[in-house]
């Protein structure tokens, strides 16, 4: 019909085509971009997990050293990842991509606060995290692997990315899980101290989950329950020591010369 | 720092984070106190009289507008010019019936799009993140959205005024418009969802128009009413 | 009385209503606040040296408990008595964990269960429901289960600072409490469902006593700690 | 008080509470019943010859809210005064069941807004919060809104039953009540959720009389039936 | 203590230690593929997603074979992440990675259907899509692409990938959601053949779906409740072109000569 | 008896009971078949040139419903009769499909609504639950209302086949059928959310009957199809 | 029969079963009550003292099944005998809860596990199905997995009363009621849930034996208490 | 082809497919029942009489895995071989079974670690996917995980049995497993959550050894039972 061709009239030169184009091109480019940043938060998570998992692999000095370098290894490639987002996320307001990259940056949190806490036995803040998130140009490995050729007039540049607070604390949150493992594993392996450790420590982070409650976030308040788990079970494990260790067997005192030593030795560990 | 320090200060930008929610709550429920004011003001052309002083309407609603703009000023001082996307949840939906309302003044006055551009001078913001508080396009789209859907209601009410041009030219209107929406990608949110919408409003306004083709009163100057 | 004006009138009732929130919330907000300063304070009595201190960490939750006092009193002067049911869902939660928290506080103190009537006197407010802003016995019980939850972590906890003779002594305690619970007749709400977690408490407080008598611990004198 | 004393008076209290629910629970249900006969007298109306009997069937009505008077007389002698939003819950579905049902009733005998001293008249309850059993805003609005749906009905059937004249008045009626809403500040609940339900009401009213505009059918005198 | 040490002599040299580290390396290489599927998936729902807006841009003769060509084009792509797909599937069991393919398969299905629709008014075969996914290395642009560099003896390879029975039914269930808007957006546009057209060829694909009922997996069964109400809309919108077509205004008889060609067009339109 | 021979004993009871609900899964499973055999036949009603030949269609539904006694017969074999309702869960669905279908070929040949009793006869199957093998009210009302919900698009697609007079009849029977759902005191069960459906298919059959109306297309002879 | 009358009919139907139903809740609740009084009752066995005692206790659990006996009695005259799976839901979690006691009072009189058939004479009900009001297997066998858990918690605590033999006993009792589950085909329900929990209180179980077996209490005669 | 045929064709395909899994189904059933079997078999190991003849209870539970072999070789005729994936849902859980009785026959035989190889020779499948029926690399590592589990009640019961050197080659061997397990990177899946309990063994088993060692029981030939 006469009516169908009218409607081809409306030119595709109209003003209002040529800006509903460019729409067009704003809009396919953010989605591009979030799609290219939720594929770099995949990667970032599965090889935070898998320097967790290598981390857990320490069991006593002579590996210790090792481990601790492989894990520096691995955060390092993980923090190359975090580059590209950074530099993804130049010149923008980073939290219009945030729901892209939060899972990823979480669970980065998670691996490098193990790993710190295994180096120094404390908790390692925010501003430390942030501080290693601070890129430059001059480091070697950009040359080939930057996109853009004309990488010449940007050597000056660095970019940046910064967890927020929330990503933080969801991630501190699942720290615990990964240290209450580490508690029933020491404990496995024969390891008195640390579980006493771990206790102190898990019940200061549980305190500092407490304090906050429920004005953080919902996800944050969701955490709280398997925090609460965890710390349970680190506690259990350190009654379960604290009563065996109590135990003096009264009624059957064979070998105890050479048993002697060796409990002593225990009896420290507990003190 | 000990680790109750940190979470001190955790818990310190937590409850900053909700003071500053909480200022922008105020001023958005302030804004919508107005976006009300306007929708009443502009509800009043789909009745039988209200089709002769449409000029009147749209000229008290750019009044309003003044208070829309002073409204938003005060908004952009609540929190730090680059967190837009952190806060934006707040004000997307009083945003983009604004942005709705602009549009159908503009419409009212002149039939064009008003675009992104003049909708965001409108509102006293800016329609380029870069420079400041601003209006995101999606917002803008899904206002306009709003506004087609109440263009086909305009056709419907203008017939019963009495007025058979207005409905051909919002035909055209609304037809170029659906052209340009179908150039986008749009993902499977919102957006799209309001979208296909718009496929039922442009039904609606080619039914009004058969129907006022089989009648021949498409050719009929206007009788009754109709601003122009 | 024309429909626009009944509306404003209607708008007034609403708004009166949405201030009355508003306060209830901001007080509820400081309550809460209270509230975790207390708990933060008394999970210090889980640590090691934490069994000590027993006595001045309840001292120093008694002076908290002033702070609650006082913001519950503003509380009630937020709304009438008589809507207290129309409002009870802002409060609730809060009332029920701080009556956990006194109840934590009385058995720390004389290892006796706070009643009804003790926890509205530690809060200011009023046991019976016809004299005022009470606490609901629901929430009381919530609470009350709440802290039997507490216990198995206490028992736990002072086997580990060296103190023995506390868990039977927790043991006897919360097996009244259970056979108390079991004189009441829950519906299938959220309260029986949070009683049937109670037997895992009983449960795991036997275990502990279970492992302290197997060893002979528990006719030692308890060599460390221990407030008694 | 022993621990097992303490708790037989706690579940005292208990009991009395279910008992009261039960007693509740029966007189709603009786209410239910009532509402849902004066929901099929009226539903009449819709047909083909009930728009002759109108006035009939609203007398018909009258008379069973005698019946509702009398419910709800009982109703509110089942539990103390001051804690009607204890049992809140119980009631809130049927009484906005009533309003609605007493809005049409009104609406068809005088094509006015009954207003909710009116409502609470014919309920025989109070408008007032302060007075005793009343009816809360929230429900009366709610009922208000089923019954702007029923209206939309209205114009569709009378249209049918050859009454050309009544959806053009429904139309203006509608409007105000729209406008009406428009100056309500609801928050995001289920009472908003029903208001924006409004608009298609509102929307369908104006096609239908779009249908007979465009037919001219809206100038003729209406042939069939209609009470006035 | 010394039992910590003897811990250490479970030499990592073992026969259980050197088979453990055979199935690390075995898991990683899974999880590495089903990784890089998901990916892949992901691009292709996004590139299958883009195909049918843009099929949707087909309003009039004029530009309708210029779209057809683009879509083609578009699905081409498309086809060679599938062929990537197929690669990374060579000699694996599909099932296992199905999870990780099928939303990309299925918005693929929906797209290719939805071109062969508009281009032969009938459904595609699960047999067609499954022909066009054999791929062989002769294609040109392949020479570029293969990762692998010695594709010198692997010339006669081909490559193919098929299409589940459910993924196809999902995606085909879907595809009736596009018809819908499709026919909506043709009452608008003034063309009144498509929407019956469109009823006709909706309602036969509802009956099949019925007539599989809940046989199917919950999947299929989970989206009849969507295909039904697209079927009502469809249906709605026939019914209003039907009745308004019906109508002949008695009652204003204006300029009736100029129009009735116009109205002759409409009726044959529904007969 | 030892543990083991009891145990031993009690899997004798179990697997027997396994068997019997394997038994039953398999003739559900045909009846399933056949049951979408006959929705799909009867589907081709909707369909333009499906309205000539209803008479032919339900004869061959009714042959269908032959084999659905027969299953039916097969299914009563399979458990005690005083179990029917140990294995109802089984067979509930598909039997208020057929409840469903059943209620549609009996609309179709005579316009009015099959009775429960007979239901029961053309499923071969008894009404009265002492007598065997029943169907249970539940389950032939919610079946009803399925078929409800497809005489609205009966009503839609009748039209869309030049059927004009079929809507008006449908809209008589449907209000009937609304009225007497209203004499039934459903509990809050799926049962009543389904029913709380009744009333789209009651306004969307009216809205048809409007759209024949102002029209005049109610007083046209139908011109096409249309088995009367 | 009209559409209308046919309704009434159905409602009718309906409102007796509704009856039905409100008569056998209100039977449940005071088996509930009863059941209560028995756990309360054999509760006391876990604690110190209550190993002196338990013959007197089972005894007066004994009397207490005696009402158990009367309100069941009662319970099989509120609904027709065939209908007894209609209405299975209401009494099944109580019943549950009667074997479980039933098995607890048989277990610590005889030290074997009550059969099904000895169950439901003590509950005064039928074992097989066809004789009446019986109890089912699936009851049973839930009944008894609780009561599996009741004696992981007996051994911790026979051991803390001093009772160094029981436990041993306990662990052979428990692995042969394994063996026995383990006879059984389970489908994926809950009961095969709940038998997936048997595992840890054998586990439990056997841990107690270990304890006692490495300190060599196993071979002391027991100290305090134990019936035997 | 047309659109109905398709669907006939489609739907065939389907019941193809569940034809296939009702026959998978049936033999897993099989397979699960003499899985049990050789389970009962094995759980006589941890009873004290057990330890005596470990070698017969491990020569009779290598019959049962002939019958495994068949019904694993009639499993592998159901389905194409290269759709394994297909259907491993329905046997991946016996299959890990299988593996953990396996995994304990060969322990209890050689005190040595089934391989992959080894396990799927015993069950007569195969080690690698390419060569057909395969046992999946996951399910190996969850059967070994249950395998583990099973361990440490191993250590506890040989203590009550009287061996005392049993726990200490146990405790060498899992701290052996807990090293390879250590070396895999496992999703957030079921088999992370069953790694997870492996640390909980590996502690339980150090207790039993500690226990030991501070009575020096370590040292001494184990005095009782032992098949070594
Ligand atoms: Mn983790
Ligand atoms: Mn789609």
């Amino acid at each position: 019909g006469q009516r169908r061709e009218d409607k081809e009239n409306v030119t595709s030169s109209s003003a209002l085509m040529i800006s509903f184009k460019s729409f067009q091109l704003e809009l396919d480019t953010r989605h591009d971009k979030y799609e290219r940043l939720v594929k770099l938060s995949r990667d970032i998570t599965i090889e935070s997990k898998r320097t967790i998992f290598l981390l857990h692999r320490i069991t006593s000095s002579p590996n210790r050293e090792e481990i601790l370098n492989e894990s520096e290894v691995k955060l390092d490639a993980v923090r190359q990842k975090i580059k590209q987002v950074a530099q993804e996320l130049t010149g923008e307001d980073m939290y219009q991509f945030h729901r892209a990259i939060s899972p990823g940056l979480q669970e980065y949190v998670e691996a490098v606060s193990f790993q710190y806490f295994i180096k120094t036995h404390s908790l390692i803040s925010a501003e430390e995290i942030n501080k290693q998130l601070v890129f430059t140009l001059e480091e070697k490995e950009e040359t080939t692997n930057t996109p853009s050729s004309n990488s010449h007039d940007k050597q000056q540049h660095t970019w940046s990315l910064k967890v927020t607070p929330v990503d933080y604390l969801l991630g501190v949150a699942d720290l615990t899980g990964e240290l209450m493992r580490l508690c029933i594993s020491s404990v496995g392996n024969g390891d008195i101290d640390t579980p006493f450790e771990l206790s102190q420590f898990l019940r200061q982070i549980y305190d500092g989950f407490t304090y906050i409650g429920n004005t953080g976030p919902y996800e944050v308040s969701k955490k709280l329950y398997t925090l609460k788990q965890s710390l349970a079970k680190v506690e259990n494990a350190c009654y379960t020591l604290k009563v065996r260790g109590s135990e003096i067997p009264k009624h059957m005192l064979a070998d105890v010369f050479s048993t002697k030593a060796d409990m002593m030795d225990r009896e420290e560990g507990l003190s | 720092m000990s680790v109750s320090e940190m979470f001190i200060a955790l818990q310190g930008s937590l409850s900053v984070d909700q003071d500053v929610r909480e200022e922008i709550r105020k001023v958005v429920q302030t804004l919508e106190q107005t976006a009300r004011e306007i929708l009443t003001l502009l509800q009043g052309v789909h009745q039988g009289a209200g089709f002769q002083d449409i000029p009147k309407k749209c000229q008290k609603a750019r009044e309003h507008f003044g208070s829309v703009k002073t409204q938003l000023a005060s908004l952009k001082t609540k929190f730090p010019a680059d967190q837009y996307y952190r806060f934006h949840e707040h004000w997307r939906f009083v945003l983009q019936r604004l942005v709705f309302l602009a549009a159908f003044v503009v419409y009212l006055e002149t039939e064009t799009l008003v675009t992104r551009e003049a909708v965001a001078e409108i509102l006293g913001i800016e329609a380029d993140r870069e420079k400041g508080f601003h209006l995101d396009i999606e917002d803008y789209l899904s206002g306009i959205l709003t506004f087609a859907s109440e263009l086909s209601r305009l056709a419907v009410n203008s017939v019963t005024a009495g007025d058979y041009s207005r409905p051909l030219r919002i035909s055209t209107f609304i037809n170029e418009l659906d052209s340009g929406f179908r150039l986008l990608n749009l993902k499977n949110d919102s957006l799209r969802k309001r979208y296909d919408g718009l496929k039922y409003d442009v039904k609606k306004i080619e039914e009004v128009v058969y129907d006022l083709s089989i009648r021949g009163l498409n050719k009929e100057t206007s009788s009754a009413g109709g601003e122009k």
